[in-house]
């Protein structure tokens, strides 16, 4: 039991997909603007990650290993994240439009997030069981989720404070995006692994 | 958990205080004016008279320009139920109705009644005293103080005869009577308690016999208890010690906003979009009580009001009976102002009362104050907005539980959603939250903006509804009108092939040879054709 | 003219007047740092508050802004207490760049006073911490301590302060010491107990309290610290919400786990005075700018910053999780503000329209 | 033939998900643009065609479907631009026309020679008349689109300012000058009289 939790909490913290291993910052960036986006945005990629592990533990457990072909493991797991992705885009658009809409091209870019990637091969890598690479790629989502609702809410507060142009946009929002990151250092050690 | 958290927060906070949540303790500029008797205000020249004196709907003037009228004679007729008549304040000849600038911040003008007085100051005795007014039906009662045109004295001049009502469903119990004046200089009200407390437990018992409730409570606060002795002594003598007793409150503004008094009398909160009434409780000011009293038992019209004329810039300060329609240049010159360069006159308290932009403006039924102020002071109060650095001290402050800062901030950034969604609507505008911010933001400006935005865009929104709905008509109508020419057109060829056929078969028949094939193609092709037209034809018109 | 809107009466309160406030209350605190580390606390206090206020100065008027701004007090406050959370070992270099960093970066480029997202002078330290953690983790030894360390006269002091310990012809060995919070670490690290370490430091409750342990510049002394902290709260200049729900939930949190297993967990009363917690409760998480604005919104914050303080302490790298604690909660005070409001008169709680 | 199989795994995968898609594709199947319905609710429905388009809810589809620009509705102005934006997701763009005073049509009708040219002309059916007879336009219905302005043969309507009704006064956003406006609105009273008598 302890050790789910490790996992968990590993993943949320210490080793924050975005603040300390630095994936998935192209939507981080890309649809933090607004709080709702944000969120629409953490709960997409809690699905996809959450179930990309599990599937890409099948597929590597049941097909890849099996078959001797765990070569090509990028290129399936590929496969598995672009299905599930059209398949939230096409739940998204039926049930919240202007969710989609506010998305926009960050929703298919899923497909190619580094972090949904990522998440799939480092538990193939870590070797997980199955409901600890569940657990690990829900955890990775939800630390994922929880920097990005954050840093909208931050980027709200900036919206209308009177940054000097030069800064204004990108820059700032790197600014703090680095603040951030420092910050989450001080969760280190947390999790001996 | 966090309701437990938000009651250890209600009843420890700093800045709230026993009563109501919330509010700000004032300085000592009541001194000023406590305790100066009511004087009369002499007859100026010309009265003024809104034909608007309160919430609801404008009335209609009913004099005629050179017409004479007396003392209390109605000159404007209430339209619809929530309105109230206006009254004449002396005898004298009407010179003429025109629009003329009211006591309101945008300078804007109304439709007024000016009336040139004769000196001669005759009453008009249509209203009939009623002394013995428990013998009188309420519903009758009720027509008297709407006839004497009695609104809220206490500033929201909201039309009183409504309130006296008597509903099945929501039986009123308590009546409180507002004798808080919690605005800093102001002292109309308390002085009224001094010197006519009769009238006013009169009123009240008017006012208990009206709605049957039994019981009333006079409202006072702590800074005014020579009033609150006054009042007892006479409920004493007077024998109504048993209906109406006198409550004393720490002072604290604002206490006299009628959710924050019921609040801090009962301890519970008038629910969102509810009433006072629906909690069984009513609540008038003292003046309105007294009007009350003066319309049922003497049978006089709201025709003048008292009045604190105060302020820095006021050498001779002083609590003043007004006839309503007065000019206020006229009033301050009578306290001693005799420059008018370089103040600024306030129309009611310094926290809820506006700055006028001329002199030139009539006493209306709201006005409980009039305060000239140097500019100097009015400019260190408007001093420059500096940046919010969120201390909070607004929302502690706040009577209705707001988080003003965060609200100006989206009404700043025209953000009138997220705004609605933080409650724009619950803010009274008392003030309290500009008055202790250290950064001197105006954040009841911002409310009141991003108010009058979310009016302005709901009737846009209204209005845009109304075209669209005018333009669809429009372009069924064209549709329609297109496809009955096609049809009439399509008719008159029918008929035409018709003949032509006819013809042809006549021909034919002559000729012996029938090809019908040849006849009947570019029937369909003639009827197929207008349909499409019809179709496509209002969206060129648009174009 | 313009069109102004009422109340046309104000309280007084000023910006101006809030800063100069917390300056104030942070007095007794300085002057225990003067105490415990002599000229050293002078350098390092003139250095942040002076760069401070020139690097304002110069932001300011490159932005084109009113150069009468650093005269608001925001400025010398961040000064003041970046040195007081700085340990009294830095070089000026260091000091220098962190009063840059705080007014740059932390402040001026989010638009300046009011729009900072994280406590400027925290900023600042969480950079060095994680860039110089030699440095930010050394602690030089108290003047009452080690009476016959030639450390402390101005030109010694002045020498350290510019060059280095090799000027002094010390060692950093020599003249440093762990504070009680890193040597408890390194100590149950090692399988020691927490009784047994606290014993073997010499720890006194007492001397945490008045002020005689080693630390941040300000950290010295809880008593000082309150003395201003209490002022500020009878003031309003600070409210209660934040210093009470965050002190509390250490309290909380560190006794109930040092009921469960006191070996492992260091008591209340040790959390409370270690550290720079009276410091951060009272000075740093009040950070109006950053921390939330309802009251209910503070209690959160507090909560929040407890906890992270307590889990950072206990289980994680940093000896000291106090100042990581805030800034992490900085990052959460727009959702704070936004999900956790006041209930608004006549309307249940939750509902809002 | 080692080398089949991988791609024969690969394939049979890919075959298994791609019908699935297909499947779920038919199930949350989305049948026309709800959002170019919430678009035009925000557009102020004046049907003046400055957008280049022949209505408001031409425009609205436009914006919703191929992604045209937000920022042609001119009488909407900065604000329906932001809300447009806001909904559909993208960077705001400034309008480039000047945001004007609302107006409405005016028609000097001692000099309308009863054409009935600018009543066809009227978007919102707003103008009365005959012909041969004065039209008059309801000026509580009229949108400002001006687009009764180009069929009028004699060039008898005017665009006035609306005046400012005390019950619609609202504050302005603070900071606003008093002077200003006070000055505005007496000219425009001035030019109102003018209009009338001329």
């Amino acid at each position: 039991m302890t050790e789910f939790g490790i996992i968990l909490l590993s993943a949320v913290l210490v080793n924050n997909y975005v603040l300390t291993k630095f994936l998935g910052i192209c939507p981080f960036l890309g649809v933090s603007g607004k709080l709702e986006t944000a969120i629409g945005m953490s709960f997409a990629v809690m699905f996809v990650m959450t179930l990309a592990s599990t599937a890409s533990w099948i597929i590597q457990q049941l097909i890849l290993i099996p078959f001797d072909i765990v070569y090509l493991q990028t290129v399936f797991f590929i496969l598995i994240i672009a299905a599930l992705v059209q398949f939230v885009e096409m739940v998204m658009h039926k049930t919240s439009p202007v969710l989609y809409q506010g998305l926009g091209i960050f929703l298919p870019l899923i497909t190619t997030n580094c972090a949904v990637l990522g998440v799939a091969i480092l538990n193939v890598q870590q070797d997980y069981s199955f409901f600890a690479s569940v657990l690990y790629g829900f955890g990775a989502a939800v630390g994922f989720g929880l920097v990005l609702v954050l840093f909208s809410g931050l980027r709200e507060r900036l919206e209308a404070a009177p940054i000097p142009e030069a800064f204004k946009g990108s820059p700032i929002t790197l600014i703090t995006a680095g603040m951030m990151a420092l910050a989450f250092m001080g969760f280190a050690g947390l999790v001996k692994v | 958990m966090l309701n437990i958290w938000h009651k250890i927060q209600q009843s420890l906070s700093l800045g709230s205080a026993q009563g109501f949540t919330g509010g700000i303790v004032h300085g000592n500029q009541y001194k000023i004016t406590a305790g100066h008797p009511i004087v009369a205000c002499a007859l100026p020249e010309l009265f003024i008279h809104p034909i608007k004196q309160h919430i609801g709907e404008p009335c209609e003037p009913i004099v005629e320009v050179g017409e004479r009228v007396l003392r209390g004679q109605m000159i404007a007729k209430p339209q619809g139920y929530l309105s109230v008549p206006v009254h004449a304040s002396t005898s004298g000849t009407v010179t003429c109705i025109e629009e003329h600038t009211i006591p309101h911040p945008s300078g804007l003008g109304m439709i007024s009644i000016h009336i040139k007085p004769d000196g001669m100051d005759e009453t008009d005795e249509s209203l009939h005293p009623l002394p013995n007014y428990r013998s009188v039906d309420a519903t009758e009662l009720r027509e008297r103080v709407r006839d004497a045109g009695v609104a809220g004295l206490g500033g929201a001049v909201f039309p009183t005869f409504i309130k006296l009502v008597q509903d099945q469903q929501n039986q009123i119990d308590t009546v409180l009577l507002n004798g808080i004046e919690c605005e800093p200089w102001l002292t109309c009200d308390h002085q009224l308690m001094l010197e006519k407390a009769h009238e006013i437990i009169s009123g009240l018992d008017i006012i208990l016999h009206m709605v049957e409730a039994d019981k009333g409570i006079i409202v006072i606060e702590d800074n005014k208890l020579d009033a609150a002795d006054v009042m007892k002594q006479t409920l004493s003598d007077m024998g109504l010690t048993d209906s109406i007793y006198v409550q004393v409150l720490p002072t604290r503004y604002p206490q006299g906003g009628e959710r924050q008094l019921i609040q801090a009398v009962t301890g519970k909160e008038v629910p969102a979009g509810g009433l006072p009434l629906h909690m069984g409780v009513l609540s008038l000011n003292v003046g309105t009580s007294k009007a009350v009293y003066d319309a049922v038992c003497l049978g006089e019209p709201l025709t003048e009001r008292i009045i604190t004329v105060s302020g820095d810039a006021v050498p001779k300060p002083a609590n003043m009976s007004v006839r309503l329609g007065t000019s206020m240049h006229f009033l301050l010159k009578q306290c001693g102002v005799e420059h008018f360069d370089g103040i600024k006159i306030m129309h009611g308290g310094p926290m809820m009362g506006e700055l006028l932009n001329q002199d030139d403006v009539p006493v209306v039924k709201g006005s409980n104050g009039i305060l000239a102020m140097n500019q100097q002071t009015i400019m260190r109060a408007h001093h420059q907005e500096e940046p919010c650095i969120r201390c909070g001290d607004c929302g502690d402050v706040c009577p209705a539980g707001l988080m003003p800062n965060l609200l100006a901030a989206h009404c700043k950034e025209n953000q009138f959603e997220r705004a609605e969604d933080y409650s724009l609507f619950d803010c009274i505008e008392c003030g309290a939250c500009s008055y202790v911010c250290p950064s001197h933001i105006p954040l009841v400006h911002y409310f009141r903006y991003g108010k009058g935005q979310v009016a302005q865009i709901q009737r846009e929104k209204t209005f845009a509804e109304e075209s669209r709905q005018r333009s669809e008509k429009r372009d069924a109508r064209l549709a329609k009108e297109l496809a009955d020419k096609e049809e009439k057109r399509r008719v008159a060829k029918a008929k035409k092939e018709a003949r032509a056929k006819a013809l042809a078969e006549k021909e034919a028949a002559e000729k012996v040879v029938v090809d019908k094939d040849n006849v009947e193609q570019p029937d369909v092709e003639q009827t197929d054709k207008p349909e499409v037209k019809v179709d496509e034809k209002p969206a060129e018109d648009k174009a | 003219m313009i069109f102004l809107s009422s109340p046309h009466q104000h309280g007084g309160n000023s910006i101006q007047l809030t800063m100069f406030s917390v300056i104030i209350a942070l007095i007794p605190a300085a002057m225990v740092s003067v105490y415990l580390y002599g000229w050293l606390a002078v350098f390092l206090l003139t250095t942040c508050i002076g760069v401070s206020l020139a690097t304002e100065f110069f932001a300011l008027k490159w932005m084109g802004k009113e150069t009468d701004r650093v005269w608001d007090g925001s400025a010398g406050l961040t000064g003041l207490l970046l040195a007081l959370i700085l340990p009294a070992a830095v070089p000026w270099w260091m000091a220098v760049f962190a009063a840059v960093f705080a007014i740059v970066l932390g402040k001026q480029l989010y638009g300046g006073l009011g729009h900072n997202p994280f406590n400027p002078a925290l900023a600042a330290r969480v950079v060095l911490l994680i860039s110089f953690p030699l440095h930010m983790t050394s602690w030089i030894v108290p003047m009452h301590m080690d009476a016959s360390l030639d450390m402390y006269s101005f030109i010694t002091s002045l020498k350290f302060f510019f060059l280095g310990p090799d000027a002094v012809q010390q060692t950093w060995d020599a003249i440093t010491m762990a504070s009680p919070l890193g040597y408890l670490k390194t100590e149950l690290g090692q399988g020691v107990t927490v009784t047994e370490a606290l014993v073997n430091y010499h720890y006194s409750t007492l001397h945490a309290f008045i002020g005689r342990e080693a630390g941040s510049l300000g950290e010295g002394s809880a008593l000082a610290l309150l003395m201003g902290g209490v002022w500020l709260m009878a003031r309003h200049t600070i409210s209660w919400h934040i210093p009470i729900s965050y002190l509390l939930t250490m309290a909380v949190l560190a006794g109930l786990f040092n009921l469960i297993n006191p070996d492992v967990y260091a008591p209340p009363m040790f959390h409370l005075l270690a550290g720079g917690l009276i410091l951060c409760a009272f000075f740093m998480a009040t950070d109006p700018v950053s921390s939330p604005s309802s009251g209910i919104g503070k209690i959160v914050f507090g909560i929040g910053c407890g906890i992270l303080t307590w889990v950072i302490r206990t289980f994680g790298n940093y000896p000291e999780g106090a100042m990581f604690a805030v800034v992490l909660m900085n990052m959460a005070t727009p959702l704070i503000d936004y999900y956790v409001r006041p209930r608004v008169y006549g309307h249940k709680r939750g509902k809002q329209s | 033939m080692d080398f089949l199989y991988p791609v024969l795994i690969f394939a049979t995968l890919a075959l298994i998900i791609g019908t699935g898609l297909a499947f779920a594709s038919r199930y949350f199947y989305v049948e026309g643009d709800p959002l170019a319905d919430k678009v035009d609710a925000l557009l102020p429905q004046t049907q003046c065609g400055q957008c280049g388009y022949p209505g408001c809810r031409p425009y609205a589809d436009a914006v919703a479907g191929s992604g045209v620009a937000v920022n042609h509705c001119v009488p909407g102005g900065e604000r329906t631009m932001l809300a447009i934006a806001d909904i559909m997701g993208v960077e705001p763009k400034a309008i480039e026309e000047e945001e004007t005073a609302p107006v409405v049509a005016y028609i000097r009708e001692d000099e309308c020679i009863g054409c009935t040219l600018c009543i066809k002309a009227c978007p919102v059916d707003c103008i009365i008349g005959a012909p041969k007879q004065y039209h008059t336009i309801v000026t509580d219905h009229c949108t400002g689109c001006t687009l009764c302005l180009e069929p009028c043969p004699v060039d008898c309507i005017d665009m006035v300012e609306t005046p400012e009704l005390l019950e619609h006064w609202s504050w302005p956003v603070p900071g606003t000058k008093r002077a200003v406006k006070a000055e505005k609105r007496k000219a425009q009273h001035d030019g109102k009289i003018e209009g009338t008598d001329a």
